[in-house]
């Protein structure tokens, strides 16, 4: 099993806790995992991104020049790390913010996410963050959504566990999203 | 009428001008540009004199006010 | 049970530090190796421990020097602009022979550079940049875990042979963050008799590293020379796939990690590439750099510089067989596949089967 | 049908600031600073002959901005670079421009060396009690209960002294020829800004010794607030333990 | 025939001075200073639980003289050691010994923030306007006209400012506690001198806070005078610019 | 003609760095080589330059970054601890290519050490004491007369590429009074289009080191490596009655004259002992080594150090001959018959006749 | 009657005693010490306080005042 | 030829003058010369030193350990410098501050040189160094006593210019003493 994204957007989307979140998830998987958050000046202009690789063997290199998939929560994510993911690869997009048109990619998979909407229809737009991190998750399959769900309480910081079950059902909600599509696109 | 123009994709959306505003006419916008700020928006329904506050005040040289010139 | 956490490159130095027992830390801000500070900060008002921000790494090291005169174990962190202007006290503490630990999660320099990884300050640590014929013990984690881990061991070296000690990262082996098992410390307390802690029932002793006597200063560096030769059993690699390697990688730190990757690629294709990882890059793996490269067709180093490290497994390998190089600058990090297609250039204009 | 009066533009860029968006992040008075400086120079007719230390902080990339000869310092040595910068080419207009971590802490020796020997040029120090590049460590003009990555506790004045007023510390030196605090939150206090900045130019241009003009600046990020709420907290908080005013101003009349 | 009556030595040395002599030049201060602090480690009790930091300067043997505990500091950087030493072991005694080129032109961010953040340390500071071990250098203290080795036409203010005044400079900051600049060329000052020192100490010794006392002090040899010369240099020269008195002093009641 | 003074080897690099031009002296005093600042601060004011005593080392190389970025010709000097504290600007220099020249009258060290002539300053001259990787030239004289003629070269060298120039001497090169003929220099005004005057008839320009966008760092580090092998056409050195050498020793500096008479005393006993001389020691006469080495029967090398030039030897060397060793830490100077004799075992150890 | 033993080896023969007696009892003298200073010597015709200034002042230690005790 | 000397004594002795008067007329006299002073700390507490080496060769070793000659201004440097002469070498002593006795030495010929006692008797005490020069050059045989007088000018600072008769008939005595004391022990 061998996995990596790269997840980027504004630094208010929360594109940082997604990584983590994949990455606490992967460890108490069992999995390898590094998690690598870009640092220092690249952070200054509002953008955030990092990289998650989830592999059965120790993980050489934590930052990838062309990811098996990347999260682009706004449009100069998408400008910038669209045209890097490999032919073979997935990119999730937020679809919210995103039009198509706006970016290119060689991707053989592009999944439009309305990371916004499905959290509002959950009551919580704030949530787009795991409502795209549970379609990364079921369209990646490198772990479950269980899995995930049952890491959260680790990779929060404690002030925010009463939130859990609105991130699960956020996660739920990504991920339900991916099944039908899937779903739709079989049928 | 004096006004004021948005330059939208150097605004980031701080909300300076819109305090430094003595007549309220600027406000964020609900629009986001390439860089995905919401930008300010200049509603001009007459109030504006054309002062310059919000430009002065703008960190990112975002506004271009403008006024009748005295002749 | 050694409990796993998920964290970054720098937190492990800072956990492995308080583990074994670092009360005092001085530093001042730089990327990529804030959160060791910030890290400090939170956490040693809770042991009752001080955490000191400098107005400088000037300042910060010369703190070091204090406190660490008085017996206790002391870190401060930097990256290489302030490294090199911590050089001047290092050289003093090697001088007046007063442990510490100096972690250098290096970047990209010359200059200002930038924060890439980056592996050009090889020359800096293992070759005395301060002034003066002295070494000091350096340290290359190459992940999160070994970060932690060598950081307990660094302090007990600095104090097993009253010398500073470096642990030397760049911003890929401080910014990752990975699983590490948090182990605990098991403790030697130590007799310092050299501390200073007060002329209480003895005369008052001295730390210092001037020597105007004629001849006082010659005895007094052989005398250090013979402890760094001394330092030569604290040797540290690891080998990967490297049974019956013909062609065999030398890397330390991030490609280090990196190498492993390359090596599976390589492995799978059939080919017999193995990897020698320093770990301690001063005292440097010599005789087993000479026992590489009796045993492989050819050596192939890899450093994110224009070539540092080579000069030392030259000098190991006295050339018992070809020694090749790859060497990239900092601002970009390589891939495993790229790693790999360099090494087979290697194996082809070697002729390697 | 009257001619509709023609609308003539009442603010511009100034033209020794190249066109190119700023990196700072929304509601950074960085950038209000930079436009400031650079309008002196326009208005004093300098963009030929200045020349400026830049220094390392969040305006380390300066030189993409200003449209003027720029060589970058290491962090904290603006000052020492402007006097060889000045020694070197006493008829150019010498600047530099600092923050609070670049010279109060690590600059400190500099900053009060170059005031001392009444260096002729102009030193443009941006405080904004914390460093910003870097991520929002304590700065030595950190408030005190100020809770920064590195004092997460806030400031305590028992383990890391109260904020240096470095305007007060600077105009004790005889070197020292003009020394000002400022800010920029509101139009009045622009005003002033500007003023100090046109004397501090003043200063140098005529050869009347070392100027300093420190602005109160916001950093909307690592004071984790919003940029309104940074701009109110400069006028308020940082005010109060830094008054602003002009500190020394030896050819006064 | 009546007794003679018994006499009694009014004078010694204080016991943690070390009894060998002095490598310092005929008629230098520094002799003098060392033994007014040893005085006081006496008279508080301090020689058992004293560090201190030296410097790089004539005095930089100030270990062979003292007989407490005592690590050599790099040139400027006692400060910066002695806030080491007093974190780590916060009931000592720690004390600085610094020259004017140590601890006004290399050392001067680390006298400042130790100041600033009010390191509970006594600093001596010693003043002699000139770098003495070195051979005679012009220092930041150096008097305005005053010929040196690197003054060779008199220190020019224009080139190299005028002399700082460091106790002045220091008291402005909120950590400083105590400061007081005096002179040991005669008893009168001297006395004062004794009475400054103990007045460190027992900020120190009380935990009130950071005490920093100046000595104005001769150096015959880089000055090119006699020692009498020298001597009287210190109160007229040297005093008139650099006033003797006590400067802070927090707790004074 | 040429004039004739009796001059002590610092005041020959002052007076040589006034004869190339240089009108920007930056400095800070340090024990053994006072002579220059003060020898600058009475000679400045009267050519119309500039002398100027900074507050710290940091501060002076800094100054000197700021002149110098002008393209004045500009120089500062100091010793082994005040180095160290250059170390940070040195690498900016190199890393925003701004030329100077920084001379080094070493002491001997670590810390504050002493000030006997010494050559623990080897590794920290050659091998980017600062952080990142760079070099610069480093020219060792050693007798007052190359003092002055070197310090010409150094402000050409420079200029020429863009690079800080290392002047490495000691207490004996700076301290000893000998004849020195003053040449006259003859000026190649150079164009410096790079040099910051003001944006007449131009856009500003910059002179930096940071390279932030993706890639421009590593161009930025091969283009610098790049140059760095250019420099090695300024390579250097002397040979001393090296024809027909049996053993070939090799020294550079204080080390290096003092040789030429032990070479002396061994011709006089029928031993066919040479010296090679570096001048040059970054760039290092590499092929003039290797070819040493392969027409002598061995090397030896000969330092004020426990052992740093050596490692260069050896790398130049390539193991075509043996490379033998004497080092000698500071504290005391070695008298030509030591040497001598030092030689002699090396001779009979290899078996030579 | 008070007196001061002088330690001629410490002594640098600097004067500054010299200056500091107010009685002028210490003169320097015309032998040398092993340093090769010309040590201070002192007067003993009566004169002499005991009030120490000159030991107080020497910067080398080099005097030792004694004085009557009082009993 | 070859000679060496280390030249030592007070600091207001003038030793180090010497030496450069010396090492000034080695180079007018076309030799190969090197002066070396101590530096540095070693310069406090008033003693001073230097060494000078003259030779028809090049000069490796300014610095003597075992010097051909020493001359030796007052005691502290007749106890440092006499016993470091060679066996066949010279000792020239300051006999107006040094007695018989307070030192050892293994050179075979040791000059008792009164320079107070002969300074005075040509008018001027401050000379004392330059009577000990002219006894060294006498004594060492490495220059003539006109050579170094030639090089007074060169040597002096022109300041002092107007004192080169006196300093050239204090050599004179020096070298003049030396002669006769040779005639002396010949006679
Ligand atoms: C020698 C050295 N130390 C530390 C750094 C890291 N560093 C970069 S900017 C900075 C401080 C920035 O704070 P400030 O000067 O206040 O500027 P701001 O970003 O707040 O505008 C620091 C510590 C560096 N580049 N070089
Ligand atoms: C980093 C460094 N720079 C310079 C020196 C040389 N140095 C030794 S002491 C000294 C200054 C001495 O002057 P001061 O501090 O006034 O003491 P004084 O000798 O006058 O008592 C200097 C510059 C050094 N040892 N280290
Ligand atoms: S010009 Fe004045 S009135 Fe008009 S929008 Fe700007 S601040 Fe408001
Ligand atoms: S001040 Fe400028 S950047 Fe901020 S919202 Fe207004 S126009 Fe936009
Ligand atoms: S971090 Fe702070 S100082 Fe830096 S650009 Fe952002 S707001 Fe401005
Ligand atoms: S040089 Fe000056 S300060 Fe140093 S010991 Fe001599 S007189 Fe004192
Ligand atoms: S004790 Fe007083 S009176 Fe007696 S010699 Fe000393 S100073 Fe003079
Ligand atoms: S003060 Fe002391 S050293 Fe000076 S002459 Fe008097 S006794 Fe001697
Ligand atoms: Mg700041
Ligand atoms: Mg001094």
């Amino acid at each position: 099993m061998y996995f990596d994204t790269i997840i980027a957007g504004f630094g208010g989307q929360g594109v940082l806790l997604m990584g983590n979140v994949l990455a606490y998830a992967a460890m108490h998987a069992g999995k390898q995992v590094t998690y690598m958050p870009v640092y220092g000046v690249e952070m200054r202009g509002g953008t955030a991104n990092c990289t998650v690789v989830i592999s059965d063997r120790p993980v050489g290199s934590p930052i990838i020049h062309e990811p098996v998939s990347a999260v682009v929560m706004n449009r100069p994510s998408a400008e910038k790390f669209g045209p890097m993911v490999k032919k073979k690869g997935q990119v999730f997009v937020n679809a919210s913010l995103i039009k198509e048109g706006q970016f290119t990619t060689r991707a053989k998979t592009v999944c439009w996410v309305p990371t916004m909407e499905l959290a509002s229809d959950i009551g919580n737009r704030r949530l787009a963050n795991m409502v795209m991190l549970g379609a990364v998750v079921q369209g990646g399959g490198m772990l479950t959504i269980q899995q995930v769900a049952d890491a959260l309480s680790g990779a929060l910081d404690p002030r925010y566990h009463k939130m859990i079950p609105a991130n699960v059902g956020a996660l739920k909600a990504g991920a339900r999203f991916i099944s039908e599509q899937k779903a739709a696109k079989k049928g | 009428m004096p006004q004021v123009k948005v330059i939208s994709e150097r605004c980031k959306g701080c909300g300076l001008c819109v305090l430094a505003c003595p007549k309220n006419n600027l406000a964020l916008g609900k629009e986001y540009n390439a860089q995905g700020y919401a930008y300010v928006t200049f509603n001009s329904d007459g109030k504006c004199t054309g002062c310059a506050f919000c430009a002065e005040l703008c960190p990112d040289m975002a506004l271009r006010p403008y006024k009748e010139e005295r002749s | 049970m050694a409990r796993r956490v998920l964290i970054k490159g720098n937190e492990a130095i800072a956990m492995g530090a308080i583990e074994a027992g670092c009360r005092f830390y001085f530093g001042y801000p730089i990327t990529p190796q804030n959160e060791i500070p910030e890290y400090m900060s939170m956490a040693m008002p809770k042991l009752g421990g001080t955490f000191l921000q400098a107005e400088s790494e000037v300042a910060s090291i010369n703190m070091l020097l204090g406190a660490a005169a008085t017996g206790a174990r002391v870190m401060t962190s930097s990256s290489s602009p302030g490294i090199s202007l911590k050089q001047e006290g290092i050289s003093y503490l090697a001088g007046s022979q007063i442990p510490g630990v100096i972690v250098n999660m290096s970047r990209s320099g010359p200059g200002l550079g930038g924060i890439h990884p980056s592996q050009g300050d090889y020359f800096q640590s293992t070759r005395g940049g301060g002034h003066g014929d002295y070494r000091t013990l350096v340290l290359a984690p190459s992940t999160a875990q070994e970060n932690y881990d060598l950081t307990m061991l660094a302090f007990d070296l600095a104090e097993k042979y009253r010398n500073p000690v470096m642990i030397l990262g760049d911003a890929l082996i401080g910014q990752i963050k990975e699983p590490v098992e948090l182990k605990s410390y098991r403790k030697k307390p130590q007799d310092k008799p050299w501390a200073l802690t007060g002329a209480k029932g003895r005369h008052g002793q001295i730390l210092k590293s001037l020597f105007l006597a004629d001849g006082e200063l010659t005895d007094h560096n052989w005398m250090l020379a013979k402890k760094y030769k001394s330092m030569e059993k604290e040797v540290r690699f690891e080998t990967y796939r490297a049974e019956d390697a013909q062609l065999m990688l030398v890397a330390f730190g991030s490609v280090g990690r990196i190498l492993k990757t390359s090596v599976d690629i390589l492995r799978e294709k059939g080919k017999a590439v193995g990897l020698l990882r320093p770990i301690t890059v001063y005292p440097f793996p010599k005789q087993a750099v000479r026992q590489a490269a009796e045993e492989a067709k050819a050596l192939m180093v890899m450093e994110l510089n224009t070539g540092q490290m080579v000069e030392d497994v030259k000098l190991a390998a006295e050339c018992a067989c070809p020694v090749d190089f790859y060497g990239r600058p900092p601002g970009s990090i390589p891939t495993p596949d790229e790693l790999a297609k360099e090494a087979m250039k290697v194996w082809r204009k070697r002729g390697l089967k | 049908m009257s001619a509709k009066p023609k609308l003539k533009q009442v603010f511009d860029r100034p033209k020794s600031l190249k066109d190119v968006p700023y990196h700072y992040c929304p509601g950074c008075h960085h950038g209000l600073i930079h436009r400031l400086v650079a309008e002196q120079i326009d208005a004093f007719g300098l963009q030929e002959s200045t020349l400026a230390a830049a220094s390392v902080g969040c305006s380390v990339l300066l030189y993409d901005y200003f449209d003027v000869d720029i060589v970058e310092s290491p962090h904290g040595r603006a000052a020492a670079v402007a006097t060889g910068l000045k020694r070197a080419k006493p008829d150019s207009f010498v600047f530099t421009y600092q923050g609070d971590g670049d010279l109060a802490a690590i600059g400190t020796a500099e900053i009060v060396h170059a005031a001392n020997r009444g260096e002729k040029i102009t030193v443009i120090f941006v405080n904004n009690a914390v460093f910003g590049m870097t991520g929002g460590q304590m700065a030595p003009t950190t408030l005190e209960g100020q809770v920064t990555t590195t004092s997460p506790y806030g400031r305590s004045a028992a383990e890391a002294g109260l904020p240096i007023r470095v305007c007060e510390m600077l105009s004790t030196l005889e070197g020292t020829a003009f020394a000002a605090r400022v800010a920029v939150d509101n139009i009045k206090n622009l005003k002033k800004a500007k003023a100090a900045l046109k004397r501090a130019f003043t200063y140098q241009t005529k050869g009347w010794g070392f100027s300093f003009v420190e602005f109160l600046s916001s950093c909307p990020t690592n004071w984790k607030m919003t940029p309104e709420e940074a701009n109110a907290r400069v006028g308020k908080e940082m005010a109060d333990y830094f008054p602003l005013g002009v500190y020394k101003d030896v050819r006064a009349n």
